[in-house]
Parts: C-alpha cells; sequence; structure tokens
C-alpha cells in the first residue's frame, strides 16, 4: 500500500502548476464540446438514452454549482438540494399558471427557476455567510432540514407528497417547436448545460471569482486587502443558487415533476459526493462526477440490486485514495504528457491496470455470488454473471472466482512497484519528488 | 400535573439516549475537527450486534460486548481510514464518514436483510415498573435512564480525575499544545473514536428493542446528533448534556400537547382568515406541534447558530 | 513628526487600551504619525506590539481609546474598511494566497483599489491594466521569474517579499508591516531591507521589528513599547541615546550588536 | 479532453443498455419499485410475488395467445419519482408494454401522469400502468386516465369498509384518529372522520393528529396521549417504521383495543409486533390468507414458500394482477395493443383464488373485491408471516366493497 501512496497523496501539486500556468480562454474545448453534445443523440437515438443524458447534463448543471461554493468559495453545504428544489417549484408553478407561460417559450423558463433559486439564496445567505466553516455547514444542514419537511407539510407550494405537475408543451411554441419529444428537450438542456458551464467558467475569472478562492484559503488576509469576506462568500453563495435553479427548472422541464425528493437531505448528500467524486479541485471535476455517478445510479442499478454498495465502495476509496476525485487522477497525468514521457506509463499500466481490473471485477462477482447464495428463491440456484451462468451453490464456480481473483490480485501485487517507478521516471522533471 | 411528570420521564429517556450519542461524537469532534457522519451508523451496528449475540447468548451478553466491537470496529475505521484521509483535511474527513455511513447501511442490510430485526425488551424487564395516573412506565425505561446516568458518570470520572482523561480534556480545548506536549495524540485520537462509538454502541444496543432495529435506525437519528452537539457548543460535555435533554424535553412536549398555529397567531393579535381553505398560508395556520415536534431541533439550532455560534455551553466557535 | 505639524498626521492613536481579560497589554499609548514619515515600534518580547498592530488595523476592538487614520475615527470599522481607507498591513507569521499563483497572489490585492469590487462582468484575465500592475510588482518584488508557481512553494523569503508585495499592492498610503525580516538570514534581511525602502518610497511605514539593524537602517522615528506603555519616541539617535531606554530595553540589545 | 470521456462513457452505456434487449417474444412486463434503499423488503418481496404469479398463473400454463410468455422484470426506482421517470423510459425502450407499481402514491401520480403524457406524444408506443398497492383516491378520481388501472381498493374504498366493522361493533364509542403526515395519512383521517360521522354519529373522534413521516424516533408521547384519552380504538394508516414503533408504543403502554390499520404485516413487520400486536393489530386489506380460501390458494401460497422460505405472499392482489392481465391480453387477442387490453380489462370480472370476485369498474379503473378485517395473532394460522408462527386471520368479510362508491374519474377514451 505503501508504494501506492506515493502515486496518489499529492496529485495536486503538477496540477496546480498547470493551473496557474493557463489562465487564458481557450475556446477549442467549448466548440468540441458543443459539438459532441450535438452529435451524441444521433449515436444514442433511443428515448432511455436521450433521458439518461438529460439527466446527466442536469446532474452536472447542479454539481457545478455546487462546486461553485465547496470547491472555489471552501463553503461546504449540506442543504443544497434546496435552492434547486426551489428553483423547480417554481418554473413548475409557472407552468401552470397557463395564461404566462402560454406566452412564454420554454426555453426562457430556466431563468425563472435561478432567479427564484438565488432568491432563497439571499436569504438564506443573508445570516448563514457571516462565517464558513462548520457554522455555515450546520446552518445550511438546518435550513434544508427545514424546507424539506416544510415541503410535506406546506402542501399549498409543495403538493405534498405528490409533489406538483404540469405540462411543458402548453408554452408558447419555440420556433414552431412544441417539445413534445424528448430529443428537443435534450437539445434545450444541452443549450443551456453550454450556457451555464461557460458562465459559471467565466465567473471563476471575473474578480469575485478570485477573490472566492482567496476568501476560501484566507479569509483573513483578504479582508486585509479590501474585501469583505462575507460578501465574498454572499456574492458566491447567490450565484451558486442561481445555477442551481437553473439545473432545478431543467429538472421541471424534463420530468414535469417536481417532488420533495427534490429537496430532501438525500439530495443535498447526493450533489456533495458527486462533486467531490469528480474533484472539487478543478472547474471541470463535478463534470465527470455528475457523469459517472448518473452512470452508477441509473444503468449499474439496471444491472444489480448491490449498485448502492459499490457506489459506496467507490466514494470511500476515492476520498482514501484519490482526494483529488477523478479529475485529479487525470490531472496528475498532465505533466508526464507535456514532458512527453507519458508512454513509459501505458505498459506499466497496462500490467498493473489490468490484473486490478480483474481483482476488482472478481471481488464483485464474490459479492454477488454470497448475495445470490443467501437471497435467491429456493431452487434457484442459477445465475448470470458476465455472460456466464452457472450453478451458485455448486463449489466449481466459487473456486473459479477465489482463485481467479487472488491471481489477479497477486500479479497486481507485484506489478505495482514497477508502475511506481516507471511513475517516478515519467515525473521526474521536477526532481526530487517529495 | 401527573402528565406533565410522565412526560418529564419520557423526554429524560429520549434525552439521555440521544446524550450518549452526542457524547461521543463532540468528543470526537472537538478533538478531531471530523464531523463523524457515520457515528448514527456505529449505533446501528450496536444494535444489530447486540440482537445476533442475544440470538445465542441472550440480552445482557449482548448489551456487553456489542458495544466492544462496535468500538473495536469503530478504532479500526479511525486507524486504517480517517487517519489516512486526514492529511487531506477535513472536508475529505467528512466525505470520508458520509461514505461510510452509506457503506455500513448498505453491509447492513447485505448481511441482515432489509427487513424489521425481532429484537425484544429482556423478559426480567418486560414490565411496569410504576405508574402515574395511569401512564405506565415499563421498568425498561427506567433501565435506560440508570445506564446512560451511569455512562454519564462514569464519563465524567475518566475525564475529571484520570491521567488520559486530563490529557483528553486539554486536548478539547488546546488540540495543537497536547500534541506538542509529546503525548501520542494518534493513540489518543483512535482511542477516543473508539470510546466514542462504543458509547454509540452501548445506545444502539439498548435502543435497538425499543425504537426498532431496521436498516434505517441510522438515518432516522443522523442528523439530529449533530443538532444536538450544536446547540449544546462543541467539545462540551455538558453542553451536550443539557442539550441533548433540551431537545428530549421539547420535543416530547410538543407531541404531547396540541398546540396549534393558529392559537398561537389569535394570541399574537392576527386573526384568522375568514376564507382559509383557499388561502396560500392555510397550512401554516393549521399546523400543530406534534405535526413538528422533531422538527423544532433544527429550528433551534439555527437560532443557536445565527445567534450564539459557540452553543448554549461552548467555548470555542464552532 | 515636526514636518507634518501642520497637516493631520497619518495615524493618531489616543489614549489606547486593550486588556485580555485582566491582563491589561495595552496601558494608554499615545501616538502621532506623520505622512510620509518611516516609523519603528519597537521594545523588548512581550510588550504588547502585536497588539497594537492588530489594535490599529482593527483586527480586536480595543477596551477603550482611539485610532484616527487621516483624522477619521477607525472605531468599530471591519478591518476590510479600513484598508479601503488606505492603510494596509503585513502579517508576523507568513499570511499569503499559498494555493494561488504568485502573480495571482498580486492580482487579488489589486483588485479592490483598481476599481473591481464584487464585480462579475469583467474578466481579470482581459483587463490589461491589472496583468500590468501586478507584472510591475512582481517586477518590483523581484519575483517575475516565479510568476506562475503556486506561492506555497516559494522559500522563506520570497514568500515574506510576497507578503510586502500584496501588502503594498493595493496602493494604500499607509504600510504597516509586522516584523518583516523575522526568521531572516543576514542577506535575506538585506533583501527584505532594501525592498521595504523602495515601496515603501512617499508612504507613511509603521514596523515593529526586532532587528536593531534594521530599525536604525530603515526608520525616521522610532517609539519604545515597554509592557503596554510608549516610554519614548523620536529620531533613532535620539531614542538610543535616552537613558530610560537603555536601561528598560536597548542597553543589552546595543552592546550585542557592537 | 472531458467529452471524449464522456463520449466513451455512454458507448458502454449504449451496450449495457442494449445488452439487456435479449428476448423479442415474451411479454414484458416492467415492476418498477423500491429494490434498493429503506423500502426495499416491501419492493423485493413484491417482484417475488409477481414473478412466482407470472411462472405459476401463466407460463406454467402455457403461456398466453400463441404460446407468448410473460417475462416481469425488475427495475428499481429507488421510491424516488426522478428515478421512476428514468427507468420508464428504459422499460419502453425494452418494449415493455405494461407498467407494475405500486409503493408510494407519490411515485404512482408520477407514473400515472407521465404514462399519460408518453401515450399521448407517443402513439406507437402506449403503455398501460397496472397499480397494485398504491392507494391514494385521487389515482381513480380527479386524476384517473385510461392507462391505469388499480387493483388494489383505494384508501376511501378501505376506510368505509373498515368503519363499517366499527359501526357494527356497539363497544366502541372513541376513536382516536393518528397518522403520517403527508397525503395519504391526511386522506385516511379524512375518511375516517366522514365515515364515521355518517355510519355512527355516536362515536366520538377523541384524538385526531398528524406526525413526521419517517422522523419520529420515540412514539411514547403519542401514545401516552392515545392511552389518556381512554380510546376504545385507534385508526391510523401508518406503515414501515412508523407502523411498528406506533404500535408498539401503544400496546407497550397499556392499550389493548383494537388498533385498525392498513399495512401491518410481513415485511418483518409481523415478526416484529409477536406476541405483544396478537389480539390487538387488526389490519383491512383484500385477499384472505387464513384460513386459506380455496385449496389453489393454498397450494399456491405452499409452493410459494418452497420458493422463497423467507418471504410472505402479503399481497393477493398482484396474483389477480397477472391473472387479470392474461385474461385481458387472452380476450384482446393482442398483446401489443394496449388500447384493446385496456378496453378488455375495462368492465371485467375474474374469479380469484383468494375467493373473490374482481370486478374492473370501467368509469374509473378501480377494481372492486371483497375486503377483510384480518387479526394479528398466532391461532389458527394456516400460513404464518415472517416466519414467525404469527399471520393474519379474517375476522370479517365486506363483501364486494365499495361497489357504488362515487367517483369524480372523466374517463377520456382514445
Amino acid at each position: 500500500m505503501n508504494e501506492q501512496d506515493q502515486i496518489t497523496t499529492d496529485p495536486t501539486k503538477p496540477a496546480q502548476r498547470m493551473r496557474a500556468g493557463s489562465m487564458t480562454i481557450s475556446a477549442t474545448p467549448w466548440i468540441v464540446a458543443a459539438l459532441v453534445l450535438i452529435v451524441l443523440p444521433m449515436i444514442f437515438t433511443n428515448n432511455s438514452a436521450i433521458t439518461i443524458m438529460n439527466q446527466m447534463a442536469i446532474t452536472i448543471v447542479f454539481a457545478l454549482a455546487y462546486n461553485m461554493l465547496l470547491g472555489q468559495g471552501g463553503m461546504l453545504s449540506f442543504g443544497h438540494a434546496v435552492y434547486s428544489g426551489i428553483g423547480g417549484f417554481a418554473c413548475m408553478h409557472i407552468m401552470n399558471a397557463t395564461e404566462f407561460f402560454a406566452v412564454l417559450p420554454l426555453p426562457l423558463l430556466p431563468i425563472f427557476g435561478g432567479l427564484f433559486g438565488m432568491g432563497l439564496a439571499m436569504i438564506v445567505g443573508s445570516f448563514s455567510t457571516r462565517s464558513a466553516g462548520t457554522v455555515f455547514a450546520m446552518i445550511s444542514l438546518g435550513v434544508g432540514e427545514l424546507i424539506a419537511a416544510s415541503s410535506i407539510i406546506i402542501v399549498a407550494f409543495f403538493g405534498g407528497e405528490e409533489g406538483i405537475s404540469g405540462d411543458r408543451t402548453y408554452s408558447l411554441p419555440f420556433f414552431g417547436i412544441e417539445f413534445l419529444k424528448q430529443i428537443e428537450v435534450y437539445y434545450l438542456i444541452s443549450a443551456w448545460l453550454m450556457i451555464s458551464t461557460l458562465l459559471m467558467y467565466l465567473f471563476s475569472r471575473t474578480p469575485i471569482g478570485r477573490m472566492a478562492n482567496a476568501v476560501r484559503d484566507n479569509p483573513e488576509r483578504a479582508e486585509f486587502l479590501g474585501y469583505s469576506a462575507r460578501w465574498v462568500r454572499f456574492y458566491s453563495f447567490i450565484f451558486s443558487g442561481f445555477f442551481a435553479g437553473i439545473a432545478g427548472a431543467l429538472f421541471a422541464i424534463n420530468y414535469e415533476i417536481l417532488t420533495e425528493e427534490n429537496l430532501n437531505t438525500t439530495s443535498s448528500g447526493v450533489i456533495l459526493l458527486v462533486t467531490f467524486l469528480g474533484g472539487v479541485g478543478f472547474f471541470f471535476g463535478p463534470i465527470l462526477g455528475a457523469i459517472v455517478f448518473t452512470l452508477v445510479q441509473t444503468v449499474l442499478s439496471l444491472q444489480t440490486d448491490l449498485w448502492a454498495f459499490y457506489a459506496g465502495v467507490l466514494f470511500v476509496s476515492t476520498v482514501m485514495f484519490f482526494p483529488g476525485g477523478l479529475a485529479g487522477l487525470i490531472m496528475m497525468h498532465v505533466p508526464a504528457f507535456k514532458f512527453g514521457k507519458a508512454r513509459h506509463l501505458v505498459l506499466p499500466y497496462i500490467r498493473t491496470l489490468l490484473p486490478g481490473l480483474i481483482t476488482i471485477l472478481g471481488l464483485s462477482a464474490l459479492v454477488e455470488m454470497i448475495f445470490h447464495f443467501r437471497h435467491a428463491a429456493t431452487g434457484e440456484d442459477e445465475m448470470t454473471l458476465f455472460w456466464t451462468t452457472f450453478d451458485s451453490h455448486a463449489v466449481f464456480p466459487w473456486i473459479i472466482a477465489i482463485v481467479v481473483t487472488a491471481a489477479a490480485f497477486w500479479i497486481t501485487r507485484r506489478n505495482v512497484p514497477g508502475l511506481v517507478e516507471a511513475w517516478h521516471k515519467a515525473n521526474n522533471f521536477s526532481g526530487g519528488r517529495t | 400535573m401527573e402528565l406533565v411528570l410522565v412526560n418529564l420521564i419520557d423526554g429524560l429517556v429520549t434525552g439521555l439516549l440521544l446524550f450518549m450519542l452526542s457524547a461521543g461524537l463532540t468528543l470526537i469532534f472537538s478533538m478531531m475537527g471530523v464531523l463523524n457522519f457515520a457515528h448514527a451508523s456505529f449505533y446501528m451496528l450496536g444494535a444489530y450486534f447486540a440482537y445476533q449475540i442475544s440470538l445465542y447468548m441472550g440480552f445482557w451478553v449482548g448489551l456487553l460486548v456489542a458495544p466492544i466491537i462496535v468500538g473495536i470496529a469503530g478504532a479500526g475505521v479511525e486507524r486504517y481510514g480517517l487517519r489516512r484521509v486526514h492529511q487531506y483535511g477535513h472536508v475529505p474527513e467528512l466525505i470520508f464518514t458520509f461514505g461510510l455511513a452509506l457503506l455500513i447501511e448498505e453491509l447492513v442490510q447485505f448481511i441482515w436483510g432489509k427487513n424489521q430485526m425481532p429484537f425484544d425488551i429482556p423478559e426480567v424487564l418486560n414490565f411496569t415498573a410504576f405508574a402515574i395516573a395511569g401512564n405506565s412506565i415499563p421498568a425498561y425505561k427506567i433501565f435506560m435512564i440508570f445506564i446512560s446516568v451511569a455512562i454519564f458518570i462514569g464519563l465524567l470520572f475518566v475525564l475529571t480525575k484520570t491521567r488520559v482523561g486530563m490529557i483528553i480534556q486539554a486536548a478539547l480545548s488546546y488540540p495543537r499544545t497536547v500534541e506538542a506536549l509529546g503525548h501520542n495524540v494518534p493513540l489518543i485520537f483512535m482511542g477516543v473514536f473508539g470510546v466514542g462509538t462504543a458509547l454509540a454502541g452501548v445506545a444502539g444496543a439498548i435502543a435497538g428493542p425499543v425504537l426498532g432495529t431496521f436498516p434505517g435506525m441510522a438515518f432516522v437519528l443522523g442528523s439530529i446528533v449533530f443538532v444536538t452537539i450544536v446547540i449544546g457548543g462543541l467539545g462540551s460535555l455538558w453542553g451536550a448534556l443539557v442539550a441533548s435533554l433540551l431537545i428530549g424535553w421539547i420535543t416530547t412536549f410538543a407531541k404531547s400537547y396540541n398546540i396549534r398555529m393558529e392559537d398561537i397567531l389569535n394570541g399574537i393579535g392576527i386573526s384568522t382568515p375568514e376564507y382559509l381553505d383557499d388561502n396560500i398560508f392555510r397550512d401554516l395556520w393549521t399546523i400543530t406541534s406534534p405535526q413538528i415536534a422533531d422538527i423544532l431541533p433544527y429550528i433551534l439550532m439555527v437560532l443557536i447558530l445565527i445567534f450564539r455560534p459557540y452553543g448554549l455551553l461552548g467555548k470555542r466557535d464552532a | 513628526m515636526n514636518s507634518s505639524a501642520n497637516s493631520t498626521p497619518a495615524l493618531a492613536i489616543e489614549n489606547l487600551h486593550k486588556s485580555f481579560g485582566k491582563a491589561k497589554i495595552i496601558r494608554g499609548v499615545n501616538l502621532k504619525i506623520g505622512k510620509g514619515e518611516r516609523h519603528a515600534v519597537i521594545g523588548p518580547n512581550g510588550a504588547g506590539k502585536s497588539t497594537l498592530f492588530n489594535l490599529i488595523t482593527g483586527r480586536f476592538p480595543p477596551t477603550s481609546g482611539k485610532v484616527r487614520l487621516h483624522g477619521r475615527d477607525l472605531a468599530g470599522l471591519a478591518p476590510f474598511q479600513i484598508n479601503r481607507m488606505g492603510l494596509s498591513r503585513s502579517f508576523q507569521i507568513t499570511n499569503i494566497f499559498p494555493k494561488m499563483s504568485v502573480f495571482e497572489n498580486v492580482r487579488c490585492s489589486l483588485l479592490w483599489s483598481k476599481g473591481y469590487r464584487y464585480s462579475f462582468w469583467n474578466m481579470v484575465s482581459r483587463s490589461q491594466d491589472l496583468t500590468d500592475a501586478a507584472d510591475s510588482i512582481l517586477e518590483q518584488i523581484n519575483l517575475t521569474a516565479r510568476r506562475d508557481l503556486p506561492a506555497g512553494v516559494l522559500s522563506y523569503a520570497e514568500q515574506r517579499a510576497l507578503e510586502i508585495g500584496i501588502t503594498i499592492a493595493g496602493g494604500a498610503n499607509v504600510i504597516m508591516l509586522d516584523e518583516p525580516t523575522a526568521g531572516m538570514s543576514h542577506s535575506e534581511t538585506d533583501y527584505i531591507v532594501e525592498l521595504i525602502r523602495t515601496v515603501t518610497e512617499d508612504k507613511t511605514l509603521v514596523m515593529v521589528e526586532h532587528d536593531m539593524g534594521v530599525v536604525f537602517g530603515l526608520a525616521d522615528y522610532i517609539s519604545v513599547l515597554v509592557y503596554g506603555e510608549i516610554i519614548a519616541t523620536g529620531r533613532p539617535e535620539e531614542v538610543r541615546a535616552n537613558p530610560k531606554v537603555q536601561e528598560a530595553y536597548l542597553g543589552a540589545a546595543l552592546e550585542a550588536e557592537h | 479532453m472531458r467529452k471524449t470521456k464522456q463520449l466513451g462513457v455512454t458507448t458502454a452505456l449504449a451496450l449495457i443498455i442494449g445488452s439487456t434487449t435479449a428476448f423479442a417474444e415474451n411479454i414484458k412486463i416492467a415492476f418498477i419499485d423500491p429494490l434498493s434503499g429503506p423500502f426495499a423488503a416491501t419492493g423485493t418481496n413484491g417482484l417475488h410475488q409477481f414473478e412466482f404469479a407470472a411462472e405459476t398463473l401463466v407460463n406454467a400454463k402455457g403461456g398466453v395467445l400463441d404460446g407468448q410468455m410473460f417475462e416481469v422484470i425488475g427495475f428499481d426506482n429507488k421510491i424516488s419519482p426522478k428515478e421512476s421517470l428514468i427507468q420508464l423510459q428504459v422499460a419502453i425502450d425494452q418494449g415493455v408494454r405494461y407498467i407494475v407499481q405500486g409503493n408510494s402514491s407519490g411515485v404512482a401520480n408520477a407514473l400515472t401522469e407521465a404514462v399519460d403524457k408518453h401515450n399521448k406524444r407517443n402513439p406507437d408506443s402506449r403503455v398501460l400502468f397496472l397499480n397494485y398497492a398504491a392507494v391514494d383516491p385521487a389515482l381513480t378520481n380527479e386524476k384517473c386516465n385510461f392507462w391505469h388501472f388499480r387493483f388494489d381498493a383505494n384508501a376511501d374504498i378501505k376506510m368505509d369498509a373498515l368503519t363499517d366493522v366499527i359501526a357494527a361493533n356497539e363497544g366502541i364509542k372513541n376513536v382516536y384518529v393518528i397518522g403520517q403526515d403527508y397525503s395519504f395519512g391526511k386522506a385516511v383521517a379524512e375518511a375516517a372522520e366522514a365515515n364515521l360521522a355518517a355510519k355512527r354519529p355516536d362515536i366520538q373522534i377523541v384524538g385526531n393528529e398528524l406526525h413526521p413521516i419517517g422522523k419520529v424516533k420515540d412514539f411514547t408521547p403519542y401514545a401516552r396521549k392515545i392511552v389518556g384519552a381512554e380510546t376504545d380504538a385507534v385508526i391510523t394508516g401508518n406503515w414501515g417504521a412508523d407502523m411498528l414503533g406506533l404500535g408498539k408504543s401503544i400496546i407497550e403502554n397499556g392499550f389493548t383495543g383494537p388498533i385498525y390499520t392498513y399495512y401491518a404485516a410481513g415485511s418483518g413487520i409481523t415478526a416484529a409486533f409477536g406476541e405483544g400486536g396478537k389480539g390487538s393489530i387488526r389490519l383491512i386489506s383484500e385477499g384472505q390468507i387464513n384460513p386459506p380460501p380455496t385449496e389453489e390458494a393454498a397450494a399456491y401460497y405452499t409452493a410459494y414458500k418452497a420458493k422463497y422460505p423467507d418471504g410472505n405472499v402479503d399481497q393477493s392482489r398482484i396474483s389477480n394482477t397477472i391473472g387479470m392481465l392474461a385474461q385481458a391480453i387472452q380476450a384482446a387477442g393482442t398483446s401489443t395493443d394496449v388500447v384493446a387490453v385496456a378496453s378488455a380489462l375495462e368492465g371485467m370480472e375474474y374469479d380469484s383464488m383468494w375467493g373473490t370476485k374482481v370486478y374492473m369498474r370501467p368509469q374509473d379503473h378501480q377494481a372492486i373485491q371483497n375486503m377483510h378485517i384480518a387479526v394479528h395473532t398466532n391461532e389458527g394460522v394456516t400460513f404464518d408471516y415472517d416466519n414467525s408462527g404469527f399471520g393474519v386471520v379474517a375476522e370479517s368479510t365486506i363483501e364486494m366493497a365499495g361497489m357504488d362508491s362515487p367517483t369524480t374519474c372523466k374517463m377520456e377514451r382514445p
């Protein structure tokens, strides 16, 4: 394990060097992203893939908004779902205000969601942003719980347990588009995804965005530079609330229903995990987190009832071994690429990661087999795993699974030192890593 | 009047149970700066372990052994998980415990399944201790009070009268200084974490039979424990006690008496709107105290944080 | 001091007291520091120099007494408000933004004074005035070569230089430095002293310093703080000659010096 | 760079989704209910009952039409409306035409609206929503639609039947109503009040209150109030941990009268109540388990227990759902034209093995069937729940409960 320490403990350092160096805004990634978003539904044409991509896009906007607080502002919120939820509920009420909605083109609706999310953030932020740290975190938890609880009690606005629903197609047709089809909604959401992501990125480059970082790192110093840490936090908070509200509005458009789950603490917790999984230290981290988490939640859960268990393992091991998240993991390879030494890593990676992957799959196979052995119906001894059907009550499959897993683990262990060495070689330009 | 007494006893039981959880949490938090989100999960583990042991060796062995196992598990989590994450800062630590809470819940479901466990009060304690005006007080509740009070006294004794306690006390107020004094701080951390989680295990073992032993039991209690220590003041054992009892009594009394929002509003001179059914605030008007009893602690916490950020008895800023 | 007798002093401290619990740390300090003056506060350990600093800059509220900046009372103002009135300070313990690049550290400290305030419609990288100003300060503090490194990896002396850079960047006319050379080697100290001399040209400088070489090399005036009271104020040679000072503090130090 | 990553990941996604679309001939039934999380116990048990019913009642008998088999596919909705809608879309893309769901009226509301919109917007891939347990009356009243069928009695019908029994019991003078603070709990309370006022004006409702759902740790104060109110009976709509907590607490604090409720059996609750709940807990539900109404039912139950020793057949309506769907497909002569199948379901009379006729009322798609009041006990139990020795024994029966119950549904047919 010690060898792995060295690989993983300080992924941020070279990356920071990168970040500090590249402050100019390059248009290329944005154009590529836009093209990809346009092309994606032509590759994945079925509605469920589009629905899942919509869900991803909504989660991305929300996670980026959340990271404006956590990653850029250093504020840990346990109740951020309420800002997105309020935006969504407000949009749903607008959808149901038939006369007004009939003259409003649907693509403009998210602006209202954003404004309502921002409005609530202004109210709560007026007292919660006085300090960061535990006070902020606990106020966010308290306020989050209160609003989530009142969502069931105050039926007039939140609709109780059923929530409130509406029909997006009653809006003013937008250049003839009525948003009847999923694909039309997909392009609407994608457009907003691009707009919000760009705006949030640009925000991080504005004076207030830079000062958010400064206040995160050293609030006292920032105060002696003429900035009120509280106001800087407040501005970050309301802008985060604005984009969270946009995510809520996109949710309203996509699902046409808002319920208590849009506000509750579970949703708030999930967005924290999503953001952290992706990596809070990098702007694009939450994007990765949102994609991976949506896949785990929606696609992996089609495959196994134990998806939540795997998700838990994924989170805990990310925090333990890759605190920079997925983005940190990717960015720690940038120096090697930059210095043209990345090719030294390819072979050792294959040698280590391939058996590593088999180890993980083998372990999960064992977990699945135990689960099947214990919980399957009597007489249903057959189970299918990795396209193989076998008898979970026979000894042979168990032996195979255990032997394969153990062997793969052994090979992984044996090859780790080689990987570490290669890693040092690929990164030795900096001379004497600590 | 008798009902007040009954409610006081009921609230005391709830409060003391909460205290057993918050005592460990406040110790852990103030020493290590870790908001241990998995604390209630250790409480759940306590209940499940106690149940499992009680199947073979009876309730009492379960009550004795389960907390020890939970404590060892907690110490293990500190040693092999938290200590590693510690170097990355407080937020990753917190998220680690957050993920751990999820993982423990999944593990419990994996091992014991998703159903309620038939974990029952032992026969010896399954009688009515006494009755006040027709309200019976079960002997088990008295037993719970005794256990909690005994633990509180024991904890107080260890913290104020022993050397280890002195070090921990010092670490509560001056965590860095203690480190500088050459004490084996990692070992103290592990010990405190182990003891803290063991206390949660005790709470689980004695609460399992009355509050139910099921995979969601940690979630139900989850954040209320944080609320308790924040209200009480971080790092203050007495604060945790006061806040626990306060919450226990507030929620119990709010449930017992039907205080209606309408009466309060009328009382302060706002008259009920004529057409309540069409009023957008109709849901606010019809709120009653039992309806919001378990939400009151959150309101209390937000108010406390706004007006007194270091809690009722806390010395340090939260 | 005499030179600025007609105009309001840059900084005026009137009968300032500060107690922590029962401990009286500052016991009636009176001090006037004129515009353009370089003023050093010296005193033995525990005399209350840093507390005095923190009182002036609004980090702690005083128990009683007044601090005036350009004639305006600072009572009840938050640090950022005091800063906006033209007072900037450095810290005894290095206090920078370690995760940001050196360039960004300086740029952040320019933002307010350049009028960007809480704006969210400007791109910092598009604002040429900011970049130019930040680069010229980097030039001044000799850190151009380190421009894009995270500030946290700089050497100690470089971090102190950066701290001074941050302190002066905002264009404040009253600069307060808390032990700018603490913990430095001789050559590093010379570098910093030179740096301070150039960057505080035409500004009012108030500094707390231990190193007598630095004090006598830089300061126009010296005040001696002992047990929360100022026992002497004057030109370096006057202070050096003051018997009270010699008795209380300087004696030993001066002997060691020569 | 990040977008190429996204591309790769979604390729994998397409593969995974594609890989589950394997069998083409089967009639696919999507079971969208919680299979993970706090409500997974109920969901998993429901899925087993659906699979067993499809296997026993349809596939073992050679399927429907020209030998088409039923295939029940479980989709985990994590009891979240949002996830339900995603899974609905995935199910539809896999060629599913029949959706079954039951846990949580919130989810049912989301699904029924989504199905309605989907069928309007995509006439080529219409689906039917067979609701086997969500009892919010609105689903067959103001929110009814042609695609939704409910196989359980709704909360109002159940309360109507329940209050019939209470009204017939002269010993009951005082009643205490308590429930979870959300739509279902409120609906139960309102229905109880209205029904009792109409049937037995002399009965006094000595308490009527709501508590937060899923948040109460200790029910003692509520229990004290109930005991203190000297009530003869308690009515509650609680379920899950809230039911267990409330029930146990009431009994422990010395209440001996009947506790009338909807959901207090199976999923570990019967075992957890055990001896304490004996004779106190009374449930209103369709389907008689003890004594077994027919031999077929007994055999069915025995076979189920043999397959799932830890499971219970606690929702007899599940087998009715499968049976009626099979009969409707047979009658319509098609499994793909859901309009025809829905039309065949409307007004269908089905002879259930649980000793009742099930009539699918065409006005609102509400199934009308016999309801039973069953008592939690260990005497006369042929089939226990949770292997605890305890089970529910039918005490009284209300024939075709709610046959003429009013509905506000204005059914729009395609």
